[in-house]
């Protein structure tokens, strides 16, 4: 088995490609563990799509304020320089491509972009979607975080996805434990490999035709 | 003079008839207007059709309204979540019909309701199930899809600040909805914190001008406020939260 | 020659029929001598779709503030209770029927309530719409307040408009200087007769057969 | 650290390029941004395509722009004014393309390109000239024309303070197009009399948030604001107003 890195390595990973000034969406789940790695000093904007940019981390306990929270429902903070609005207005924030990045969870992404993220198409689940669709289709760079495969070794970058998806040709990076991805008109670029991880092996590993970045 | 403040939340959801369609603002629990939910529980009003972010926290509030067996149909972008225990169960035993939104169309489309736009073309959800059956189109080489507006009989909103003219204000993210939904529904009510003499808000910060509010009730202020502090409120789970360092001193 | 009222009679006749707690646009000109007869002591909104909701009267001399001004551009002031809002928030406002009553002036209005008032389809004029295409269809009751006949006698309440037309079918009410008219599906029934004035009179003015009120 | 503040006007419009469409905020006179609008006459960019309102007032502002002969094509919804004549004899003898909007449909058009709506359906101007070869539909009942958004390469406008994100706060009916403007264009452009320190504006009372903006400018307080008396400005007619009472007295 090749190299895997860790939850927080890949947050560390994606945090340290989001520039200075950037406005960023952190998706639920695994994407917010990005927040705690972005550098000290630098400013770096979190919009959250209940109504807040400039969103600040997790209050000190005793101090939650129920009307201040994240898209996940956890209690958060403002930053000075923050601000609030509607939903209406956040999400016009987020469809008009104001935001730069966004950051995604996803079950499969495909070699021309389409995401899916929301559903497992499970007879009997219940739906629910969420902001998901137009986060996706809603920053300048859609980021995937995600493992290479699924628990049981399926991969989750695909030629074709499987499952419903969330969006349509919307991804543009995707990271995962093994390697990061560029996703392009030709396909999955390999951008950067983790350890002893190579173009071969990932192939081998996804039974995808991939190429390597020149 | 003009004062939509009406005595309690019984009096503000008077008139709600079974069958009705309501907005009902709030994401999670920030900025659910349980007052006026449990006023419209204890109204009996039955065969509802509610449109709202989610489908329920808990055992309160929008939960409480579905355990009570009122609601025939919601209309919501998220109705799964870790505490929706509620809705789950209704909708397994088939006892609830939901329409799933994704929140950005929701959020536009409550909007559109209330600015008189017919229709409008969204890139959200092209090529996905929920576009299934919708509308399609390609502009400037985009596609999207076409999102009709939607409109209720009544929303129940919460505020922070109201004065009697119905201007108000919210509090940080427990604004959400409640901006929008002001402007969609026949009848608006309003539940807040405290109302305020005429002129006491800043005609630069009102969010919501009264043209769009119908009724306003005061429903004090919630505890987790007082003093500046969060005492005796709940958490994000329901749970109360612990006491502050002071009072456990 | 029947009975005339004065453009300031006619104002007041108008505001008369204002219900306290109304909100009400009042078009650029002589719509805007209604606000000097609403009664005092009545709360009624006025309505500007610059951005303003709760205006007041004009300043005093020397309080001028050149930020606080309404559609036609005069100095107005902001009332205790009055709140700003931005151009497009101002138009979903009248565009989704929140306004209870506008006012507006005409060059024509047609038995099925068309409304004639920006253009006289003159060529070589330069046209400007403003806002008369939203204000025609956004309040629940559109009144136009107007003289029967132009000066050189012609009928302003006519079967068809032959000027470039503001809105169709939008006009509820017709305030004129003989008479008050409402539009209905039976064509203009004559509600309020001033002076001397009588159905037959009016419809030898108009060259229009009208329907009195029952 | 972000510092979206620049030193000057010149700065501030520095890379509009011919031919760019230029959205200018301002209702008349109100909300005017006259310094970015002169520094614009100064860079000398032509063949421009502009959007705003009106069509310049006197000779000041809009006007001067028009004037020095750098605008190709007007979109606004009222350029007849008692006050526009550089306008009036620029288009008579045809020097001047005007695309006329009624007003309430060039706010929604210039909202839906800052919110990403390929086009919307708007019940204004059905019927009507302005109508005219655009496609309409009945909506329940009701008939609508479909609007196209209209976007812009830049934004310039006038808000009242800022802070060094490009948080923006506006005063009194000056705020009109600003909001929707900036979400509009690629690149935004404002004046304010003054930028304050961060955290300085309230987040309840942002109206536009910085990311809708780009560059920043101080211009200082305008003399009619000093000390919160209207003296040494201009009404609106672009007279020097009358001295007040007590400067009088």
């Amino acid at each position: 088995m090749t190299t895997r890195i860790s939850r927080n390595d890949l947050a560390a990973r994606i945090a340290a490609d989001i520039p200075e000034g950037a406005v960023v969406n952190l998706g639920i789940g695994a994407p917010t563990l990005v927040a705690n790695f972005l550098p000290e000093g630098e400013e770096i904007l979190l919009h959250t799509e209940n109504g807040l940019l400039g969103m600040g981390p997790a209050p000190q306990a005793g101090a939650v304020d129920p009307d201040l929270i994240n898209a996940g429902k956890q209690a958060v903070t403002a930053l000075p320089g923050a601000a609030y609005f509607h939903h209406a207005d956040s999400f016009a924030m987020m469809r008009g491509g104001h935001l730069d990045v966004c950051v995604l969870g996803a079950f499969q992404v495909s070699q021309n972009g389409d995401l899916a993220n929301w559903s497992t198409g499970e007879p009997g689940a219940i739906p629910a979607v969420g902001g998901a669709m137009d986060l996706a289709i809603g920053a300048k760079d859609v980021y995937v975080m995600t493992d290479l495969l699924t628990k049981s070794g399926e991969p989750k970058l695909v030629e074709t996805c499987a499952y419903p998806l969330t969006g349509v040709g919307c991804v543009s990076r995707v990271y995962t434990d093994h390697a990061i991805f560029d996703v392009t008109p030709d396909g999955f670029v390999v951008r950067e490999l983790f350890g002893d991880n190579t173009v071969a092996s990932l192939e081998a590993a996804l039974g995808l035709s991939l190429t390597p970045k020149d | 003079m003009i004062d939509k403040q009406v005595p309690d939340a019984a009096a503000a959801v008077a008139g709600i008839p079974d069958g009705a369609t309501v907005m009902i603002g709030g994401f999670g629990r920030a900025g659910q207007p349980v007052e006026l939910i449990d006023a419209l529980i204890a109204s009996g009003a039955r065969e509802l059709t509610i449109v709202n972010n989610n489908a329920g926290n808990g055992d309160t509030g929008l939960a409480a309204l579905l355990a009570a067996g009122q609601v025939r149909k919601i209309v919501c972008s998220f109705p799964r979540q870790s505490d929706s225990w509620v809705f789950d169960g209704l909708y397994r035993a088939g006892e609830i019909e939901l329409e799933l939104v994704p929140q950005g169309n929701l959020a536009e489309r409550i909007r559109a309701a209330g600015a008189g736009i017919g229709a409008f073309f969204s890139p959200t959800g092209v090529g996905t199930l929920l576009a299934e059956g919708k509308e399609e189109r390609e502009i400037d080489g985009r596609r999207y899809v076409l999102e009709y507006p939607i409109r209720a009989d009544f929303a129940l909103i919460s505020a922070y600040r109201a004065d009697r003219w119905g201007n108000l204000v919210y509090r940080e993210t427990a604004r959400n909805f409640g901006p929008i939904m002001a402007t969609a529904a026949t009848t608006t009510i309003v539940q807040v914190d405290e109302v305020v003499g005429l002129g006491h808000l800043d005609p630069e910060t009102v969010v919501t001008p009264g043209i769009f509010v119908d009724r306003v009730v005061a429903v004090g202020e919630r505890p987790w406020l007082r003093d500046g502090a969060f005492v005796g409120g709940v958490d994000l789970e329901g749970s109360p939260l612990a006491a502050s360092a002071e009072e456990a001193s």
